[in-house]
C-alpha cells in the first residue's frame, strides 16, 4: 500500500524525461481544426487520463500517438526523438499499444484471429499459425478478464458491444510495451468488466508503463490517473496532478464548467427523491415537445 | 476477494456443441462444393459422356483454365480488390515471352522470364497505383485492362507486323519450356494436361498461406477492415502490392500456358472478358466481393462448377442456342444450393 | 390492335431446300466454330450445314466459343462423344490444330471451313471450304480502283482478329489509301457514333468497306449522319443486305456463301464415311468471294431473304 | 418535486396494461441461446432499467422488441395483441423508438439526413424535402442535448463517437411515441451530454411514454429507473421495483453477485490512496501478465 | 442553474467557413466534370473535328447511349447493388416489342406496351431474387445476365427462324413510335438525336430524385448501411426492388431506342458487356461500387468522359491499334483529375 502511494507521488515529481512528448501540437480536418496547440507529456509509470467534453479533441489527439493521422503542427517526440509516425505500425514499434474508441476489430474474422492480428505467433520452419498457442492464449487472456465468449472461433461481429471492447482491450494489455492507450475502455464495459480494466491499467503503471486513459467517468480517472488533462474545444483547458486536484474539481472542469448541481447528483448515492430535482430543471428548460 | 474478479467468468451453458459436421458445414467452400455435386449429379443423369471416367481430364482441363487464375483472383478478393486487368494481363504475358523471344533471337527462357519480370511490374503498378491514389481498385484496374489490351495488340503489330505474335516452336528452350507449362500425360486411360497438376499444387499451397499462415491472417484483415488492420500495425500497403503481384506472377503463369498450348503463338487480342470469369469462380466459391471472406478452395471449386457447366451442356447435345441460358440457371441453381446448406450450417 | 401492315401475316412460305433424306445409318457430327453467340454470317453457316445434315441423315451438334483454348476443347469433347466427324474452323489454328490432330488420330474425319487456309494442310484434315481472306481483300481493292474510289476506310469489328485484319491488309495490298478505324461488333448504335465521328473526321474518304453486313448497313447510316458522300461496300450478305444492294445503298458485298461453307463441310464428311470420298483433292474449296451488286443481285436476293445467302 | 416522486411511485403500483409484455421469451442464434425464458413487461409513465453483465443478452432483449430479430419462443405482445414484427418498420408504427447500441447510422450521410432517416419532412405537391426545416430541427434538438456539431452537412462518419451518439439519441427522442428504448446511450457520452439524455429520460416517462433503459452504470439505473430487470446469461436473475433495493443491492447484483468491495472503490468519492487499495488486490492476485 | 445545462452549447470556433466554391467543391460530380473539362481541352487541342461545334451532336449521341442507361445503374450503385444484367436486359427489351408485334401482326405499340411489361418484370426478379436468397447482386444478376442472353437468342432463333428480330419498320404505330424513341431534329446546324434530349431530361428528374425526395434519401441510405437504415425503419426491400424495376424500365427505354433506331430490327446478340460500360459511366462519375455515395449528374459525367474518349481518338485520327490503351489511360486520366479535385476541396 505505501509502495503505491510512494510511487504515484514520485511519479508526480520525478524528473524522468517522458516517453512521449507533444509540443504545441495542433490538428485539422479540412475546415475543422480539432486541435490546437497541445501540449501533453507521457511519462514511466504514470496515467496521464485525457478529459474533455464530447467532441473535445481526444480521440483524435491519441491518433496522433498512435501514428493514425499525422499531425499538421507543433512536435511530437517519442523516446526523446521528434517522430512524425507515418503508419500505426512505427506507433506499434516504438512500443506504444493502443485500444481505440472505434475498436479497430475485423468484423468477420475469428476471436482468436483478431486478438493476435498484426502479431501472430508462428512456428515450425514454415513460420506456421501456431493455431493452439493463439487460441489458447486468447482463452486464457479473455476468461481473465472476466468475460465468456462461447467460442473463439466466433466472428467478432457476432459478439456483443462489450465483448468486443474486451478482446480490444485484453490484445493491447497483451501487447503493450511503453506506452498504453486507451480511448474510453470502459464505455460499454459492466461492472465487473471496468473494475478488471481499472486494475490491469494500475498495474501496467506499475510495471513501468505510461498509460494515456481517456474516459468520461470521473470516477475511473480519478481512482487511477496521475495526471489530468482536460481538453475544451480542441484545446488544453486543464493540466494537473491529482495532488492538485479534488474529484468535485475535476468533475466540474469535465462538465465544461458549468454549474453542477444538477449533475453531481447522479455521481452520488441518491435518494429516489434525486429524480425529482432533476424534474424541476426539465421543468424549467424552456423544450416544448 | 481480489481472487472473486480476477477469476474466470462464470461457465457460459448458453452454447449448445457444434458436431464437428455443423463446423465443417460453416467452412465457406462447403457450400459451393455442395452446389458443385448436385451439378455433377445432374450432368451424370443428363449427359451420358460425362459418365466416362476418361472425359474427366476433359472437365478438369476446362476447369484449370478458368481455376489458375481464379486462385489469386480469390485470394485478392478476400484481400478486399478486383483486378479487372486480370484476363489480358496473361495475354501480355504471353506475348512479352514470344515476342521477346523471336525478335531478338533469344532461348526461349530468356523470354519467359522477362515476361515474369513484366508479368510482376504489372501487378506492382496496378498496387502502387491503387494505394497511391486511394482510387477504387475497379477503377485503376480498368485503366490497366484498357491501356494493356491496347498495347497488346499495338506492340505486337508494330514487333511481328501482324496480330498474333510469331511462333517460337522451333526455337532454343521451347521443347522443355513446352514440357514444363503445356504438355500431358496419361493417367489410367485418363489424359491430364500438366495445367491440372498446376492447378492443383496451387491451390493447396495458397489454400494453406491463406489459412495457416501469418499473411494469410493479414489478408482476410485488410479485406474485412483495411482501417482496423492498419490500426493494429498489418502493412495494407504491402500486403495489398503483394496481391496484386500474386495476380501478376499467377498471370504470367497461365500466359505462359497459353504461349505453350498453341504452340508458340499467342493472338494478341485474346483474354478479353476473362477476368469476369476468374471473378464469377472466385464469387461462385463463396468469396465475398467486398473482401474479408471466402477461400480458396472455394474458388477452386467455383472453376469447377463453370467448366462442367460449361461442358455439360456441350455433352448433353443440348440445343447450343439455350447454353447461356443453362449457364445461367446452373450458377444461380448452384449458388442457392449454397446458400440453403450455409444457411442450414448456421442454424444450427 | 392488329397491324394493317407488316408482321408475320404478310410472310410468304419460306422455300426449303428439301429433298429426300439419305439412308444411311445415322451419324453424329460435330460442328465447332469460334464464333460469338447471336451472330448473323454464323447462323447462316449453321443453317447450310443443318441442310446437309438433314439431308445425310446426320445428327448436328453445333457449339462454338470464341476462345482459341475453349474452342480446342469444345473438339475435344466432340472426341470423348466419338462424333462420326468433325466440322471446325481454324482462326485460331495454333490452339485448336493439337485436338484437330488427336481427332485425326481417332480416326474421326475432320473437315474445316471459313478460316484456316494457310495452316489446314498437313493435319490431316480431309478438307477445306472458303475464302482466302487475303484474296477476297485484294480483289475488293481491286474493285473499288475500278469503282474510282479515292479514300477508304475499312471497319474491323472486333479488333485483333486475324481474318478481319486480312481482308483489310488486302484491299491495301492493292488500293494503298485504307486506313483503318476499330468499333465495336456488336454494339450498332456505338458502331454508328464512332463511323460518324470518323467520317466527320476524314472528309476525303469516299468509300467505307465494312466487314460484315451488319456493319455496312449501320455505315450507311452513319455516312448520312455525317453528311458525307462517302459510299459503302460490304463483305458477307443478309437479308436486310441484299435490300440495301437492290436500293443502291450498299454498291457491292463481297460474298463468301456462309451457306455452302457449312453445307460443303458438313456432306463432305458424309461423302467421305460413306464412300471414301474427298473433296478438292487435297486442295482448298474455294467459297468466294464473289462480287454481289445492282447486276447479279435479282439471282440471291430470293435466297437471301430465306436466310441461306 | 412531488409530482415526480408521487408518479414514480404510481407507476410502480399501477395495475396499468403493460404496452410491451414479454413472456418466457427466447432467441438462439444457432447454436447460441442468447435469450431463455425471459418475461418483461413495459408499462406507460415507467422506466424499465435493463440491467446485466457483457454479453448477458440486454442488446439482443431489445432487438426482440425493435423488431431487429424475431424471437424463437414465448409471446410478445404490444398493446394487449400478440405480435411477430418481420421488420423494425413495424415496431416504429406501434410507436416504439429506439436506441441501438451500434447505433445505426448511416455513415456516409450527413448529420441531418441520418436525424430524420425514414421520418423525411416534405412539402409541396411533389413531396420535395423540407431540407430548411429538417436542417433547422435537427441543430435545435442537437443543440438541446449540448453538444456542438460544427456543421450538419458533415457526414456522420467523420463525427467523435460521442457525437454520434447523440444524434442518434436525439433522433430517437424527437421521433418517440409510446416506448422509448435506449441501449447504453451513455456509453460514449461525457459527463454534460450524459446528465442531459437522462433528463430526458425522465421527461420522456412524465409524458407518458414506456422508457426501456440499459445501462452499466448503476447510478445512472438507480437515478431514473422504477423498475430493475437483471439479465444473467440470458435468463432474468432479478425483476424488481425501485422501492424493494437499493442501490448498494443494486450494483451488487449488476456485478454478478460476487464480492464488491474492490469494485464498489470507484463507484464512490475516494481518497489517493484507494489507489493503494486495488494496488493491493493486484498483489494478491496470480496474474503474471 | 438548469438553464445553464440545457443552454446551448458553447460557440464552437475551430470550424473555419467554407467558401461556396469550397463546398461546390465537395461535391461527387464535380471531381469528375473538371475531369471532362480537362479532356475536352485535350482534345480540343488534339483533335481539329472536335472544334466543330457541329460535331458536338455526334459526341453527345456517343455518351447518351451509355448514359441513359448509366441514369439508373448510379442510382443503383448508390443504393449498394450492381445489375450484370443491364446491358442484355436492353436487347431483351427490344426484342420482345419487335418479336411479339411481328409474330402476332399487332400495333407497334403493343409491342411496345408488352416489352415494359417484360423489362419492369425482369427488374422485379432480380430484385425478389436478391432480397429473398440474401445473395450478392453480382451473383443473382450474373445469372440473369446469362439467362437473358440465352433467352435472347433461343427465342429469337425459335420466333424468327434467324438470329435477328424481323423488321416491324413496316407496321402499324412504327412511325409515331420512332418519333418518340428515334428521331431527330437539327438544333443550329448540329444535328440532335432525340435520345439525347430524353437523356437531360431522365438526369434531371433522376438527380432531383435522388436529392430532393425521400426515396432519394433512402437510396443513399440502403447504399450506405442497409442494416441501419433497416433498423431506423426504411424499407429496404421494397427500395431495393425498387431501384431494379428502374433499372428495368430503363433498359425498356434503351431497347426502344435501339429497336427504332435501327428500322426495327434487333440483334439478338447484341449488349453484352455494355452492362460494365455503364457501371464504368457510374464509377468514373464518382459512384462507390460499395454503395452509399454518388451522384446522377457524376454518371452523366462519366458518360460523357467515356464518349469523348471513344470519339476524340477517332477524332484525332490515332493509329486505331492504340484506341484501347489511349482510352485506358484517359480514363486514369481523369479520374486522376477527379481525384485530386476532391483531395483539395477536402483540405481547404
Ligand atoms: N476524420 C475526420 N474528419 C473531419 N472531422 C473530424 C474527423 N474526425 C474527427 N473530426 C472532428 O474533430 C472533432 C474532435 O473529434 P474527436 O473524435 O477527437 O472527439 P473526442 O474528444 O474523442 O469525442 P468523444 O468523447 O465523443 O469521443 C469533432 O468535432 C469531430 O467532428
Ligand atoms: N448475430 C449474432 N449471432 C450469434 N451470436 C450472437 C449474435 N448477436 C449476439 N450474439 C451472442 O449473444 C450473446 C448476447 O449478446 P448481446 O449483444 O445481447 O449482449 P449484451 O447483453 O447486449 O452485452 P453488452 O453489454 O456487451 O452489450 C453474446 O454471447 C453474443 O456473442
Ligand atoms: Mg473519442
Ligand atoms: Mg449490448
Amino acid at each position: 500500500m505505501t509502495t503505491t502511494e510512494s510511487f504515484a507521488s514520485e511519479a508526480t515529481n520525478s524528473p524522468t524525461t517522458p516517453i512521449v512528448l507533444l509540443e504545441d501540437v495542433g490538428k485539422s480536418y479540412g475546415n475543422i481544426h480539432a486541435l490546437r496547440g497541445v501540449s501533453l507529456s507521457v511519462r514511466q509509470g504514470e496515467i496521464t487520463c485525457v478529459l474533455g467534453d464530447n467532441g473535445a479533441g481526444k480521440s483524435t489527439l491519441i491518433k496522433i500517438i498512435a501514428g493514425l493521422h499525422d499531425y499538421t503542427s507543433g512536435t511530437m517526440s517519442v523516446n526523446g526523438e521528434e517522430r512524425h509516425f507515418s503508419s500505426p505500425r512505427e506507433s506499434l514499434d516504438s512500443g506504444i499499444a493502443t485500444v481505440y474508441q472505434d475498436l479497430a476489430l475485423a468484423p468477420l474474422m475469428s476471436v482468436w484471429r483478431n486478438f493476435f492480428l498484426g502479431n501472430e505467433l508462428t512456428r515450425g520452419p514454415f513460420r506456421q499459425l501456431d493455431e493452439r498457442a493463439m487460441k489458447r492464449i486468447a482463452g486464457e487472456e479473455l476468461t481473465k478478464m472476466g468475460i465468456s465468449i462461447p467460442d473463439l472461433e466466433q466472428p467478432v461481429g457476432k459478439l456483443s458491444g462489450g465483448q468486443r471492447q474486451c478482446v480490444a482491450i485484453a490484445r493491447a494489455i497483451h501487447f503493450g510495451a511503453k506506452v498504453l492507450i486507451l480511448d474510453e475502455p470502459t464505455a460499454a464495459l459492466g461492472v465487473n468488466q471496468s473494475g478488471v480494466v481499472l486494475k490491469y491499467v494500475v498495474k501496467a503503471r506499475d510495471a513501468g508503463i505510461g498509460v494515456i486513459f481517456i474516459t468520461h467517468n470521473p470516477h475511473h480517472a480519478y481512482l487511477v490517473g496521475n495526471h489530468f488533462v482536460v481538453l475544451k474545444l480542441g484545446r488544453v483547458a486543464l493540466d494537473t496532478h491529482r495532488a492538485d486536484i479534488t474529484l468535485e474539481q475535476l468533475t466540474t472542469e469535465m462538465a465544461g464548467g458549468s454549474e453542477l448541481e444538477a449533475l453531481s447528483h447522479e455521481l452520488r448515492d441518491l435518494a429516489p427523491d434525486a429524480v425529482a430535482e432533476i424534474e424541476d430543471e426539465t421543468n424549467t428548460g424552456e423544450k416544448e415537445q | 476477494m481480489a481472487s472473486t474478479i480476477t477469476s474466470p467468468a462464470a461457465a457460459d451453458d448458453r452454447v449448445s456443441a457444434r458436431s464437428v459436421g455443423v463446423r465443417l458445414l460453416s467452412r465457406p467452400e462447403i457450400g459451393s462444393l455442395v452446389g458443385a455435386a448436385v451439378i455433377l449429379v445432374f450432368f451424370l443423369i443428363a449427359a451420358p459422356p460425362f459418365r466416362d471416367v476418361n472425359n474427366t481430364g476433359t472437365i478438369l482441363y476446362q476447369a484449370a483454365l478458368i481455376g489458375v487464375m481464379a486462385v489469386p483472383v480469390a485470394l485478392l478478393m478476400i484481400g478486399g480488390e478486383f483486378d479487372l486487368s486480370a484476363g489480358v494481363a496473361v495475354t501480355t504475358s504471353g506475348l512479352t515471352a514470344g515476342l521477346f523471344a523471336y525478335q531478338l533471337s533469344l532461348n526461349v527462357w530468356v523470354g519467359i522470364l522477362l515476361a515474369l519480370v513484366v508479368s510482376l511490374a504489372v501487378g506492382a503498378f496496378n498496387g502502387w497505383l491503387l494505394m497511391r491514389t486511394g482510387l477504387p481498385s475497379f477503377l485503376v484496374t480498368l485503366g490497366t485492362f484498357f491501356i494493356l489490351q491496347g498495347l497488346n495488340i499495338a506492340v505486337t503489330r508494330l514487333a511481328s507486323g501482324a496480330v498474333a505474335s510469331n511462333s517460337i516452336s522451333d526455337m532454343d528452350g521451347f521443347g522443355s519450356a513446352q514440357k514444363l507449362f503445356a504438355s500431358e500425360f496419361k493417367l489410367g486411360g485418363v489424359t491430364i494436361k500438366i495445367i491440372i497438376v498446376w492447378w492443383i499444387v496451387f491451390v493447396a499451397i495458397a489454400a494453406w498461406v491463406l489459412l495457416k499462415t501469418q499473411i494469410g491472417n493479414w489478408i482476410f484483415a485488410v479485406g474485412g477492415d483495411a482501417a482496423a488492420a492498419r490500426a493494429v500495425g498489418v502493412p495494407v500497403r504491402k500486403v495489398k502490392i503483394g496481391l496484386f503481384m500474386t495476380v501478376g506472377f499467377f498471370a504470367w503463369f497461365a500466359g505462359m500456358q497459353l504461349l505453350f498450348v498453341q504452340n508458340g503463338v499467342v493472338q494478341s487480342g485474346e483474354g478479353v472478358g476473362k477476368e469476369f470469369l476468374y471473378i464469377i469462380a472466385a464469387v461462385v466459391g463463396g468469396c465475398l466481393l467486398t473482401g474479408g471472406y471466402g477461400s480458396v478452395v472455394g474458388g477452386a471449386v467455383g472453376a469447377l462448377i463453370f467448366g462442367m457447366v460449361q461442358l455439360g451442356v456441350v455433352y448433353a447435345g443440348w440445343n447450343p442456342d439455350w447454353f447461356k441460358a443453362f449457364l445461367g440457371a446452373m450458377l444461380l441453381l448452384a449458388t442457392i444450393v449454397n446458400l440453403i446448406v450455409k444457411n442450414r450450417a448456421e442454424a444450427r | 390492335a392488329c397491324s394493317s401492315s407488316g408482321g408475320k401475316q404478310e410472310e410468304q412460305g419460306s422455300s426449303g431446300s428439301g429433298s429426300g433424306v439419305a439412308d444411311t445409318p445415322r451419324m453424329k457430327v460435330a460442328l465447332i466454330t469460334h464464333s460469338g453467340p447471336g451472330d448473323t454470317f454464323w447462323d447462316i453457316v449453321r443453317r447450310g450445314a443443318e441442310a446437309a445434315a438433314k439431308k445425310d441423315n446426320i445428327e448436328l451438334q453445333y457449339s462454338s466459343d470464341p476462345d482459341g483454348a475453349a474452342q480446342a476443347n469444345l473438339v475435344q469433347t466432340a472426341i470423348d462423344a466419338k462424333v462420326d466427324g468433325i466440322a471446325l474452323t481454324l482462326n485460331k489454328p495454333d490452339a485448336v490444330i493439337p485436338n484437330l490432330k488427336k481427332a485425326v488420330a481417332a480416326g474421326i474425319p475432320v473437315t474445316v471451313l471459313n478460316g484456316g487456309l494457310d495452316s489446314w494442310k498437313g493435319t490431316g484434315a480431309i478438307g477445306y471450304f472458303g475464302q482466302d481472306e487475303r484474296i477476297a481483300g485484294q480483289a475488293t481493292g481491286e474493285k473499288l480502283k475500278e469503282l474510282g474510289a479515292k479514300k477508304v476506310i475499312c471497319v474491323i469489328h472486333e479488333q485483333g482478329n486475324v481474318s478481319l485484319e486480312a481482308r483489310c491488309q488486302g484491299i491495301k495490298d492493292k488500293f494503298g489509301a485504307v486506313e483503318n478505324v476499330n468499333v465495336t461488333g456488336s454494339d450498332q448504335p456505338g458502331t454508328e457514333a464512332t463511323l460518324t465521328a470518323k467520317l466527320q473526321q476524314d472528309k476525303t474518304a469516299d468509300y467505307v468497306v465494312a466487314l460484315n453486313a451488319g456493319v455496312a448497313l449501320t455505315a450507311v447510316k452513319a455516312a448520312k449522319t455525317a453528311g458525307s458522300a462517302a459510299k459503302v461496300g460490304s463483305f458477307d450478305m443478309s437479308k436486310e443486305m441484299a435490300k440495301a444492294v437492290q436500293d443502291g445503298t450498299v454498291q457491292f458485298a463481297v460474298d463468301q456463301q456462309p451457306y455452302l461453307q457449312g453445307y460443303l463441310a458438313v456432306d463432305a464428311i458424309w461423302l467421305n464415311k460413306t464412300n471414301g470420298d474427298t473433296i478438292g483433292g487435297g486442295e482448298a474449296t474455294l467459297t468466294g468471294p464473289a462480287f454481289i451488286d445492282k447486276t447479279n443481285i435479282e439471282a440471291v436476293a430470293k435466297y437471301a431473304a430465306a436466310g441461306t445467302r
